[in-house]
């Protein structure tokens, strides 16, 4: 059941990411994009990680990909779908992009016995997710999270200031 | 039934029972609110309501049902056709989700997430992808105003409306809805009594989160014929409109859970039984409701007009007492079967008493105005709900460091402070509308 | 039984890979914003996975840190992309060729 | 904005300035929308949902009225004048009625003209609550229509008891009255009016202080006192700037001098004071209705003017207060059984010039609120 539930959420995930870089229409990239990261969002539920499956969906899914849509419908030019959607230098980067790829999978080839820590991590996972990640995030990481806060502070700051129309 | 379902899918068999009773009864509740719907706007506007099919109009939804099945399904020439079928069929399916973690009772629940509440929040707020997929898809520039419009509303007032959420939920200390409601039992309080200004928020920003009036911008008929449904017709809409609905029982649903108590009867620890028996007396109380319905009834049939009228009146009447006895029966059923029933019963009071709020503020109230709705979501909702979040937060620690031990002492400081703050913000809020200084397109 | 965490490695290096590819090709830049939000989903399908295996949830708060930068991202990007699409009425990278407007 | 653009293309050079203007768009509201209350046209020129300016394109209602009115003799004429403003039909029979009384040198006897007083104050009211239900309507509140239709459909009993109709009603006729008052008539009105104030009060706490209606309606659509004369602006309009003219007080007519009542205006000119100028109106329509109900002196109903009218050669103008506002009669006879020239002045159709002086500056939604604040009926405006 775990097994089948990873293989689906993965075959998901991967087929409309393939498409949303592919297609033509940015709106149907825009959805393609979203099904992988509810696909995201599954995998996250099947490692037990249920409050990041939520936060997932409610910021990813629910919130920037929502300020996307809107973004792309304001911009949406009927034009742009006309006009050729790939850079020219897209086979280079496709084959650069390719190798990093090898490269990467190579890597995790030759290691992938020695990473397996499978049995130990079960055991050591609590059943309370939620509060043990604000726990965690309330304890130990503080600082990082005042951090993301300014951080989120300055973003909106920046975007109010970039998007206003000036008058 | 222990030995003929192998024990590995037996713990699937009662959820998706449920899941199935959910998914197959919704559709005939919307319709039936629907008919609730025209009703009491009826009665509120001194005239009837639908009487025509069936007596008092009650097989209405089902009339309507059909003749929105059989109608002509129009997709307009230059439309997205992916898109214009996928969106009201997403917007149906995240509001029927949301059921999968409301719990109907303590028994009636498919499943008991530990972050059931976010989960719910989550998947409702996936909804907005059906309105602005279906305004887009559209290809109209009505719809996708609409759509833009809706969007816009719901990102707001989300944010206001589960601000207004944390305060009780920190009351709770769970985002589990049994554990909350469950938390609403130990402390033998409903959360609506502690924090009564989270409550409002929450229903005023669920009101703006189903696109209902006064919020009803979106689909503002004499602005803009129907928002994002504009080219919607036949099932597609009535897809919409089931999703709409079905939304309004979902944010009913988390606020009884959340501030009304949930199944919890009135007065839930009090707990006097009926003459030495196992009975408990407020256990009667759904019994004694039935019975005074079915008694109206009753006095009700002969004087209505016409034969027909006074059958059915009668007929109502005795389904009262049938549903009477049955509550009366539950009482000597087995816990199990009792906290079902009667759980089941005092949640859908309660999310039927939201509702008909609902209800009484769409017919007594004008519509806002795009920049006011914005303007009372952002400036006043948004503050307050922050305000509320850090002065119950404050409350409950100082609660728990000073021995405060009696839950209402801190509930009426946090009120009165609360309502200081909103009197702040209402005066802030309500300088002259100025249309200068205003407007979305800006 | 377990799934294997190269399983999980080989996924996201997957998406990860798709979204390198739709950076480095596309033209439209908010397509090229989205395949960013897709490699930076990619890094966090690793690191909740490390975390589950590892047991704890550091790996989880390094997610929530990484959503949150992909908030900021997209909220800035987005509004950049918004600013220069009202001067220049396109959204196309290799015509964004000035500093300032 | 124009300097943005400018700074722009400053920035760099090959960046092709934006028209002024681009921003700008066209949006077409009727002739069939739900809230143009009929088939008004308005073409709105916007900037993101601002008003910039507007046009009304008018005349999708025309029947030639004035011109039909040459071809017919003066009483043939008479039931025409209903279908103009056609929810307050009574009253423009009587400026007719009271028009061609004028050429003719006669008077409707006391007691009709007591009778007609009655009547056209009703009407004001039934005018007034179909304004007041269908402009709430289009501001969201979905109630005070039916409660308004509810009110309205006394009134409209009383005049199908009194003449059969119950729209076009036709109920005046050259000279006095066609018709004796029904057995019951001074009940039924008094009935009627006795409720109407508590009923008045029950729209008014569904409105006047709901902070959203006033929000909807204050300060939307202003006209100061000054652009209200200049456009020629009559009626509760005009009231609600501040004016305090009404033809009922400044030029008598009918029975209205032996009444009192008074004139409510409102100082701003904004669509809230526009609705309590109204609001109060019907409840001074009310007390003129009660005072004339108590003596309705008895007589005859109809001058002696013969069956046949051959104005002497002339002209006339008449006017009288109608429920929108100064509703003008224009009769030139060249001493022949029909007119030779009618024009009438009809106040929708003055009134709604001041729609563009209102809207500018306005938001698309505030439009709605408007149109249904000046109260036209697109029937008298396209004649």
């Amino acid at each position: 059941m775990n097994s089948l539930l990873f293989y689906f959420f993965s075959i998901l995930a991967i087929a409309s990411a393939i498409l949303m870089v592919t297609r033509r229409n940015i709106v149907h990239g825009a959805v393609f994009l979203i099904t992988t990261l509810l696909a995201t969002a599954g995998i996250f539920l099947q490692l037990q990680a249920e409050f990041l499956f939520v936060v997932q969906i409610i910021l990813y899914v629910g919130g920037i990909m929502v300020l996307f849509v809107f973004v792309i419908m304001l911009v949406n030019l009927d034009v742009s779908l006309h006009l050729v959607q790939f850079n020219r230098m897209k086979f280079v980067s496709t084959i650069l992009a390719v190798v990093l790829a090898g490269h990467l999978f190579a890597a995790f080839w030759i290691t992938r016995n020695s990473l397996n820590l499978g049995p130990r991590g079960e055991a050591m996972m609590q059943p309370r997710n939620t509060e043990s990640v604000g726990q965690a995030l309330f304890q130990n990481y503080m600082l990082p999270f005042e951090i993301a806060s300014i951080l989120l502070l300055v973003a909106m700051i920046g975007a109010v200031v970039m998007a206003k129309r000036k008058v | 039934m222990n030995h003929v379902i192998p024990p590995s899918i037996q713990a699937y068999v009662l959820p998706v029972l449920y899941g199935v009773v959910v998914v197959a009864l919704l559709p005939l509740l919307a319709g039936y609110i629907v008919l609730l719907e025209r009703k009491v706007m009826a009665d509120m506007q001194a005239r009837l309501g639908p009487m025509r099919v069936g007596p008092h109009g009650l097989l209405q939804p089902i009339a309507d049902a059909l003749k929105l099945l059989i109608k002509e399904d129009i997709v307009p020439e230059k439309a997205d056709r992916f898109l214009f079928w996928c969106a009201p069929v997403l917007s149906v399916t995240m509001a029927l989700l949301a059921y999968a973690a409301i719990p109907f009772g303590p028994v009636f629940q498919i499943a008991d997430l530990n972050v059931g509440l976010l989960f719910i929040l989550a998947i409702s707020s996936l909804g907005i992808y059906g309105i602005v997929l279906g305004g887009w898809a559209s290809n109209s520039h009505y719809s996708l105003l609409g759509a833009l419009r809706s969007a816009a509303q719901l990102v707001s007032y989300e944010t206001a409306a589960g601000l207004a959420l944390v305060s009780g939920l920190m009351l709770a200390g769970s985002l589990s809805m049994k554990d909350i409601v469950q938390a609403q039992y130990d402390q033998g309080v409903w959360f609506v009594f502690v924090v009564p200004v989270g409550f409002f928020i929450y229903l005023v920003g669920s009101i703006a989160e189903t696109n209902r009036a006064p919020f009803d911008l979106p689909e503002a008929e004499s602005e803009l014929v129907a928002g994002y449904m504009t080219e919607y017709s036949g099932f597609r809409w009535a897809l919409y409109f089931l999703g709409e609905y079905a939304n309004m029982v979902v944010v009913a649903a988390i606020a009884t859970t959340l501030f009304l108590g949930g199944w919890l009867r009135p007065f839930a620890r009090y707990q006097d039984h009926l003459f030495g028996t196992s009975i408990e007396l407020l256990d009667l109380l759904p019994t004694i409701l039935f019975l005074a319905a079915a008694a109206y009834c009753f006095w009700l049939a002969p004087r209505q007009p016409v034969q027909i009228q006074k059958i059915v009146m009668a007929l109502v009447g005795g389904l009262c007492l049938v549903l009477a006895a049955g509550m009366t029966g539950a009482l000597f059923a087995p816990d199990a079967v009792r906290l079902g029933i009667h759980g089941a019963f005092w949640f859908l009071a309660k999310v039927f008493a939201y509702i008909y709020a609902f209800l009484w503020i769409r017919f007594t109230f004008p519509r806002y105005r795009f920049d006011q709705l914005m303007r009372l979501g952002w400036r006043f909702l948004i503050p307050l709900a922050l305000v509320n979040v850090i002065v119950v937060g404050t409350t409950i620690v100082l609660q728990q460091n000073w021995e405060w031990r009696h839950p209402m002492l801190s509930a009426i400081v946090t009120t009165a402070i609360m309502l200081g703050v909103a009197a702040f913000l209402a005066r802030e809020g309500s300088a002259p509308s100025e249309p200068a200084e205003v407007g979305e397109g800006n | 039984m377990p799934i294997p965490i190269d399983r999980y490695l080989f996924l996201s290096l997957a998406l990860f890979s798709i979204g390198v590819v739709g950076v480095l090709t596309r033209r439209n830049v908010i397509v090229m914003l989205m395949s960013i939000e897709l490699i930076l989903n990619a890094v966090n399908i690793n690191l909740v996975a490390f975390s589950r295996y590892w047991g704890g949830v550091s790996g989880q708060i390094f997610a929530i840190f990484i959503i949150t930068d992909a908030a900021a991202e997209a909220a800035v990007g987005l509004g950049i992309i918004l600013a220069f699409f009202r001067n220049r009425e396109t959204v196309l990278a290799d015509e964004m060729d000035m500093m300032r407007w | 904005m124009s300097e943005s653009r400018i700074n722009a293309s400053n920035g760099s050079s090959n960046v092709t300035t934006t028209v002024l203007g681009a921003d700008e768009i066209i949006l077409n509201m009727g002739p069939q929308h739900p809230s143009t209350h009929g088939v008004l046209r308005v073409k709105l020129k916007l900037d993101g949902e601002r008003v910039v300016g507007s046009e009304c394109v008018i005349g999708y209602l025309h029947r030639g009225v004035e011109k039909i009115a040459e071809h017919r003799s003066y009483q043939q004429f008479a039931p025409y004048v209903d279908r103009m403003d056609y929810v307050a039909a009574v009253s423009n029979g009587l400026g007719y009625c009271e028009a061609v009384e004028k050429l003719l040198g006669t008077e409707a006897p006391p007691r009709a003209r007591v009778v007609r007083t009655i009547l056209t104050e009703l009407q004001r009211i039934a005018s007034h609550l179909l304004w007041l239900g269908p402009h709430a309507l289009d501001i969201g509140a979905l109630t005070p229509v039916f409660y308004c239709f509810r009110e309205r459909e006394e009134i409209l009993k009383i005049f199908e008891k009194y003449c059969g109709a119950r729209l076009t009603t036709h109920a005046f006729r050259i000279g006095g009255l066609q018709y004796e008052t029904y057995d019951g008539f001074e009940q039924d009105v008094k009935r009627f009016c006795e409720d109407f104030d508590k009923k008045v009060d029950e729209y008014e706490t569904l409105l006047t202080e709901n902070r959203i209606w006033v929000g909807r309606t204050k300060g939307v659509g202003i006209l100061s006192a000054q652009d209200a004369i200049a456009l020629g602006v009559t009626g509760p309009v005009l009231r609600a700037s501040g004016m305090k003219w009404d033809i009922r007080k400044a030029m008598p007519y009918a029975a209205y001098d032996q009444y009192e009542w008074e004139i409510p205006t409102r100082p701003t000119g904004d669509t809230y004071d526009r609705y309590l100028v109204r609001m109060e109106e019907m409840r001074q329509s009310r007390r003129i209705c009660l005072q004339a109900i108590e003596n309705i002196p008895s007589g005859p109903i109809m001058a002696r003017i013969g069956k046949v009218l051959k104005p002497p050669p002339g002209e006339v103008y008449h006017s009288i207060e109608a429920p929108k506002g100064e509703l003008g009669y224009y009769i030139v006879s060249d001493g022949t059984t029909q007119a030779y020239r009618t024009r009438v002045r009809p106040p929708s159709f003055i009134n709604l010039q001041a729609f563009d002086k209102m809207a500018r500056g306005a938001l698309v939604a505030d439009v709605v609120a408007i149109i249904g604040t000046i109260d036209i009926v697109l029937g008298e405006v396209d004649r």
